[in-house]
């Protein structure tokens, strides 16, 4: 195997932070593969450019999406990646893994690809990246014969993610882990099959701080609330005050509706105020506690820049309680498919559609009632209507 | 055949027994120290978790090294975050100091907890994606390396979040974060008319255009595009495979700033145009990682504790960011787009 | 012929001495009482504005009993508002309570300073214009005759700027007003086919609608209308004669609230949908007048002090207004025009 | 003249507001017109609509507008309103009259109109509502005699009005009287011959009060404002303090930068975050006072609802210095309408041009820089354009 020179990504061996050369460097050692990828990199780094073209769809049997072609656009100088196909593998909800696990998927993706992995990609799934067309089938098979599966791609359902939740969160307003697991295994064929106009993405995170970041990025946000009161023990707070934090300013100046106070002996929460933003309960997660009424809020739209800009979710649904077996979330979700299956135009977002038809076309499509909640402010402008059955003749 | 539809293996199999029986238990958390978290049940047991930082870029060689480690110190148990860091999940104290001993030896990365800098998200950028303006893991770990000591220290006046995009598709969150990095692309693409012809549905090309700058070409069976409509984002590329829009001379990369997604205090918000163009200089960028450092420097230097960069920036105004970042305000930084008007400073409150 | 084109009288013709010599030169001023302000100079002199309340819609001869007063008090010297009040500019402090006790006896109505209700911009209605959903004036009176101790007392949290147009072209500041009253219809213009072919330039109609809800009907030599897409706005009517849209029994009122045009604390701020309809009922729409009472009864119990009706829902927000406020929301509240988006709630935190 | 019933409007009578009905039904003793009128809105109060429609374009000799032709349709029952025009005159900057002058107007009115009045219209004009078009010309001549002149109407530049300014109020930092005269004058042309794609307005507030709302309801907002420090008098923000002003709660409290503070003694300004939104002042006039370098913030885009919803205007020149003969403000007024008069679309206001066509088209084309000053922040999107001279060949 020629020895191939990188000195532009030789620089970036260097510095504290762990380097993906070196690693590439390591595995271009046995792999051809990923020699190529390392000079065709290197060639990117010399002329400021990529080297990828997209080609032909490529898959395995029985699904339509999971798998994303690559080639590159010159074979002749890196033949080995005249193919480098991605393999969409659906994580375990929360990104828990044993060893044994991990080592499994290692050694499959020694055998059919590059060994090259993003852990993990950007919508949660495990990335395998670079493979031939000719290894998708056997790899594939492979992986569903060890209990692993494809994830999303193209347009459909894209894998769901969650937040690490009540496996390791006092957060956690309702089971992510589950919920997550739940709706993946419910909707296996809307995962693997596109169908729809575009993606369609769904996140779970336990509580409002929102660690999958759903409201940007899903289009169906489910995040964990509560409707009770908060749980306070204010000798706690005191602990955290004589720790020396600044209880006034650190907190309760920070407050967005003003609804909690502290006076040196009592941490006072005006449950009506609160709009559980989780901010006092951060700093303090010693004395204070979200209450017992838990479920989650129900947000809509979120999605990235193409084509009408970036949106982020919006409330639909303020509170729903979330028990297996989830059917209330499930005739939801299965109503707006339904709605945006019908109405959507190829490559516009659910969130691009309600854009476009309004409101009140999508919640009486749905079956959701308007609630203030759903909005931060009514409309300005006059422009409104009405149904026909809402006026006289 | 192979079964189809079995989906991901349940989770319960990958949680390590501490896990199982506190399940939804925990009481509360403490950040011990930079990269250590530790989670108490309500039944008082302790769940350590060690926080390591990774290239997501990552080789199965890395992983088995990773299980390795995993196995000696953690039974085997490990996670990877939203944030593609790696924690370890201990339930023995005591192998917390050696398994952080073990890892800096072996030259891993051990923080990104509280308010310090974590993993910078990012996508495939020139390693693999056809539409990337810019180059991912090369940034990012250049990127890295500069702030290095935010990722190890809990100094920050909050959590930084920093993305990283390699075109305007934006795969991952920059769109709400504390710094996203954007590939941009700065003209039009070149049209092939012959390829058009032959390669692409033109309906679906005019239709992937945001700006509507693409028409039909009846005469030559192809696309034209209004170049001053045209805002470079490769979705006709996308499209269609003859409309390239790579250009070595022109690509580079743009900063948008003062995002968040959390619901904490403020509610989520979209990162905003600061740095309209870098230019792509491999291997390390030092003009992105430069003005990147500036702007983190001056928000420790001016942020109040507890701010993250859009709060600070919104308590201060923009005018004084620019200001203070010494960075030239642009036609560029004004919205032109479909919700333009609401950007726009209706009232005279402004400061100088 | 006459003499085209110059323009307004120079408004230093109109100035009371004591204003002249004070241009610019004002210091402070007091409200003395209501309806009274004092302005006093560097140089010491004082003038007091006597502020009267005015039927926007005057006659000459009310004008003329004006006059009679303003001669008697303030030297023939007097102005408008930008409110349409007027106001008597007295340079001698002794003949303010003279003037007062005349004025009320006359049947005036001296107020609308300070923290008060001012008098309600409004428009044409049923007296004048062809456009009218609602009338005007008859509104106007019964809110002002409804809410009358406000104009006289200033006891309320803040000033309160009520304003009405009588369509939705908004004629006025109703965009921008702490309770606005819109006239508004409620079904699509009906067609009369064979005038719209005559009558109408039918370019201009369709351009006209600013939902694009008409497309050309070429066999008819006229147009239709897409029913789901028109809200009612009118304009096409303006265009088109042969399109009416009036319609006794849908036309209505709709309140719109919580604006502002003050820099003052807080950016403008549009007035927003509370009640999307209320009937049209002469004499005294007491629908209408009602429901504001019952709006400002409920700000006047819960503002802060300085706080207008924006900045106090704005504080407890919208979801709790609806609740206390007892209005139902309904779909047509969620906007759904071009920017809408920027509207919807992108985060979980609000009231139950 | 047969008498009329209006049982409806009689109700209208009642109740301590003054009432136009009382006034009407006097003026129709003698005005068989305003007889009409009343029966006509009799009729609309009955019926539960209007009665006016629009007709043939109607006008005075020389000019495009300020005019409004109405007339009823219903001529037969209230024939002398069949035709019920309304003439605009220009008022006087600020609102000021003299009785002198304003008899003079009503003997005119009275002599060639209805007699019916608003004083004043929603844009600032002397509304005379109501004559015929045979008494348009005589009519306007003799006001013309008089030295009154018609003001806007149709698709040109409309009356610009001002705030009573420094002839009436201590807040005042530019002259809004004269810069309203002098531009009304400037532009007579624009004013009476309609010529551009819409209408454009011009309104001029003292300072940030902005007591004609112009932000609101005009193209054009010239707002005063200044750029050096606030003067504060302590000794005299004591006084307010002892006079029961809570200064802690209803000033410092209020200030949307946190730009003032005050120690029981002391009522300091930090002038870099005070952004002279007036409030402190508004509260403390007797202690607190503009600063002495004074111009105005210029503001453009500002309408009502129609087509595209109600825009407030927004900054384009943060200050201005303001002093006779305005030279700047007028090149700028004149490079704004050219290039909306060559872009704008029929019915397209120069807010919503700028909208479809982005404020990099418009400042390039009006000769104005970008400042952080004109957008509240800056675009979320990464939607930008490049100038060709921008990049690289
Ligand atoms: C692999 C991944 C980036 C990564 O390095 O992690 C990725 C890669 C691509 N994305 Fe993405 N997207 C990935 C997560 C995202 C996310 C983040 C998320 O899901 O949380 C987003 C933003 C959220 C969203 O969906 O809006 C995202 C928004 C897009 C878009 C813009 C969609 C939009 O409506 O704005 C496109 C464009 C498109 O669909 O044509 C896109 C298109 C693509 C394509 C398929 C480009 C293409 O047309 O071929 C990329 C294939 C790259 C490759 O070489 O494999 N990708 N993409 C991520 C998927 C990994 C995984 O399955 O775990
Ligand atoms: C492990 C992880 C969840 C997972 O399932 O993977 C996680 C875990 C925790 N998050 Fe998070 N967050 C994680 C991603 C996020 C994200 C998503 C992201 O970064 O893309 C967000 C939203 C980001 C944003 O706002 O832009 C997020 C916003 C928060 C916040 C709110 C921060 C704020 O004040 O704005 C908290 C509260 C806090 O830390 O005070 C929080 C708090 C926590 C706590 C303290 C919760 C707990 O009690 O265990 C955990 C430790 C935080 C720490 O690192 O100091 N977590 N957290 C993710 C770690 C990512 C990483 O490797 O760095
Ligand atoms: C006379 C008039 C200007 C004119 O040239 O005609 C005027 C005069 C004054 N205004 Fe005004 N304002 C006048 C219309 C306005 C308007 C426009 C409108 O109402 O359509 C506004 C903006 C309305 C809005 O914000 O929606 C306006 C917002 C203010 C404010 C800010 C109020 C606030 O806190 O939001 C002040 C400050 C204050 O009063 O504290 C102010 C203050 C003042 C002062 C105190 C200024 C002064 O020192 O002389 C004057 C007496 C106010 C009073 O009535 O208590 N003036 N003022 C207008 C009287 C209208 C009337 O008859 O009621
Ligand atoms: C008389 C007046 C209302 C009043 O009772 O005071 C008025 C009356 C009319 N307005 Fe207006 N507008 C009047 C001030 C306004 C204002 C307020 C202002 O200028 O400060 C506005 C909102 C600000 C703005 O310009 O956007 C206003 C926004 C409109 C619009 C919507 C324009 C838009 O771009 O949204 C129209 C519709 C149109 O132009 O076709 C309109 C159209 C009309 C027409 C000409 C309707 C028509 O098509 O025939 C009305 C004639 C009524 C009549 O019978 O005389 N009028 N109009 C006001 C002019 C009096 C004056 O000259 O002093
Ligand atoms: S979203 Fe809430 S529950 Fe989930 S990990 Fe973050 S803090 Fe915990
Ligand atoms: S959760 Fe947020 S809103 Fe509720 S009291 Fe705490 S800080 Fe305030
Ligand atoms: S951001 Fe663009 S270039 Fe990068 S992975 Fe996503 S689609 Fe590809
Ligand atoms: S690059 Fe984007 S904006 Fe330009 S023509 Fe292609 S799709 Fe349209
Ligand atoms: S608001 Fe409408 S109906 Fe009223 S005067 Fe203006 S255009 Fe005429
Ligand atoms: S009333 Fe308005 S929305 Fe309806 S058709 Fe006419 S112009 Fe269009
Ligand atoms: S805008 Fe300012 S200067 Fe003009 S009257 Fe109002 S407060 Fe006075
Ligand atoms: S003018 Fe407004 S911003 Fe300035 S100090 Fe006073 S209250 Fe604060």
């Amino acid at each position: 195997m020629a020895d191939i020179k990188t000195p532009l990504l030789d620089e970036l061996e260097k510095g504290p932070w762990m380097s993906f050369v070196t690693q590439l460097k390591e595995l271009a050692k046995k792999k051809p593969m990923v020699r190529d990828v390392l000079g065709l990199l290197e060639t990117s780094y010399e002329e400021k450019r990529g080297h990828w073209k997209h080609g032909g769809i490529v898959g395995v049997q029985g699904y339509g999406g999971g798998v994303i072609g690559r080639y590159t656009d010159i074979p002749d100088k890196f033949p080995e990646v005249t193919e480098f196909h991605t393999m969409r593998i659906n994580q375990p909800s929360g990104w828990f893994y044993t060893t044994d696990a991990l080592r499994q998927l290692c050694d499959l993706w020694d055998k059919w690809g590059s060994g090259l992995t993003n852990f993990h990609g950007s919508t949660g799934d495990i990335i395998l990246l670079g493979t031939t067309t000719e290894n998708l089938q056997p790899a594939f098979d492979e992986f569903s014969e060890a209990g692993w599966d494809l994830g999303g791609s193209g347009s459909d359902l894209r894998t769901p993610s969650c937040c690490c939740g009540p496996a390791r969160c006092e957060y956690a307003c309702i089971d992510t882990l589950d919920i997550c697991y739940e709706l993946t295994m419910a909707y296996q064929d809307e995962l693997h099959r596109p169908m729809w106009p575009y993606k369609f993405k769904i996140k779970i995170s336990g509580c409002a701080n929102d660690c999958v970041a759903a409201i940007a990025r899903a289009d169906l946000s489910i995040i964990g609330t509560w409707r009770d009161a908060m749980k306070v023990d204010s000798a706690k707070v005191k602990e955290y005050a004589d720790a020396g934090m600044d209880i006034q300013a650190e907190v309760v100046e920070k407050c967005p509706t003003d609804a909690c106070s502290w006076d040196g002996s009592e941490f006072k929460v005006n449950n009506e105020d609160c709009v559980r933003c989780m901010h006092c309960i951060n700093k303090m997660p010693k004395a204070l506690r979200p209450g017992d009424d838990r479920g989650a809020t129900i947000l809509i739209g979120g999605k990235a820049t193409i084509l009408q800009s970036a949106f982020l979710s919006w409330v639909i649904v303020p509170f729903m309680k979330m028990e297996p077996p989830y059917d209330e979330i499930k005739e939801l979700l299965e109503n707006i498919w339904e709605w945006w299956d019908e109405h959507g135009k190829m490559r516009e977002r659910v969130g691009e559609l309600i854009y476009r038809l309004g409101m009140r076309n999508f919640l009486k499509a749905v079956g959701l009632e308007p609630v203030p909640q759903m909005v931060y402010q009514p409309r300005a402008n006059p422009y409104f209507f009405w149904w026909p059955e809402e006026v006289e003749d | 055949m192979a079964k189809t539809d079995i989906g991901p293996p349940h989770y319960s199999k990958f949680l390590p027994p501490i896990i199982k029986e506190n399940y939804g238990k925990w009481a509360y958390h403490e950040i011990v120290k930079p990269g250590v978290l530790k989670h108490v049940s309500e039944s008082g047991a302790e769940l350590y978790s060690v926080r390591v930082g990774s290239c997501r870029l990552a080789s199965v060689d890395f992983i088995r090294q990773v299980c390795e480690i995993a196995d000696k110190y953690s039974d085997g148990y490990l996670r990877w975050t939203s944030r593609h860091n790696i924690e370890f999940l201990l339930s023995d104290a005591s192998k917390v100091d050696p398994l952080i001993a073990e890892l800096k030896e072996k030259g891993f990365n051990v923080g990104g907890t509280g308010n310090a800098l974590t993993n910078i998200i990012h996508t495939q950028g020139w390693v693999h994606c056809h539409s990337a303006a810019t180059d991912a893991s090369g940034i990012v770990k250049a990127v890295m390396d500069e702030l290095y000591e935010h990722f190890e220290n809990m100094d920050l006046p909050a959590k930084l979040k920093i993305s990283l995009a390699c075109c305007l598709n934006m795969c991952g969150a920059v769109h709400c974060s504390d710094i996203a990095i954007l590939g941009i692309h700065r003209k039009p693409p070149k049209i092939d008319d012959e390829n058009v012809n032959k390669m692409c549905e033109i309906p679906t090309v005019i239709a992937s255009c945001p700006t509507a700058a693409i028409k039909p070409n009846p005469k030559a069976k192809s696309v034209t595009v209004n170049e001053e409509r045209c805002m470079y984002c490769g979705n006709c590329f996308t499209m269609c495979p003859a409309m390239p829009i790579a250009d070595p001379k022109n690509d580079g990369v743009a900063l948008l700033i003062g995002g968040k997604v959390s619901n904490a205090r403020t509610a989520p918000m979209f990162s905003r145009l600061a740095v309209p163009y870098l230019p792509n200089n491999p291997p390390r960028w030092p003009e992105v990682t430069g003005t990147i450092k500036k702007i983190v420097d001056l928000w420790i230097a001016n942020a109040r504790k507890g701010e993250r960069v859009g709060e600070w920036i919104n308590r201060i105004g923009w005018e004084k960011f620019f200001e203070m970042a010494e960075i030239p305000f642009t036609d560029k930084h004004i919205d032109d787009f479909i919700f333009s008007v609401p950007t726009f400073r209706t009232t005279t409150n402004f400061k100088w």
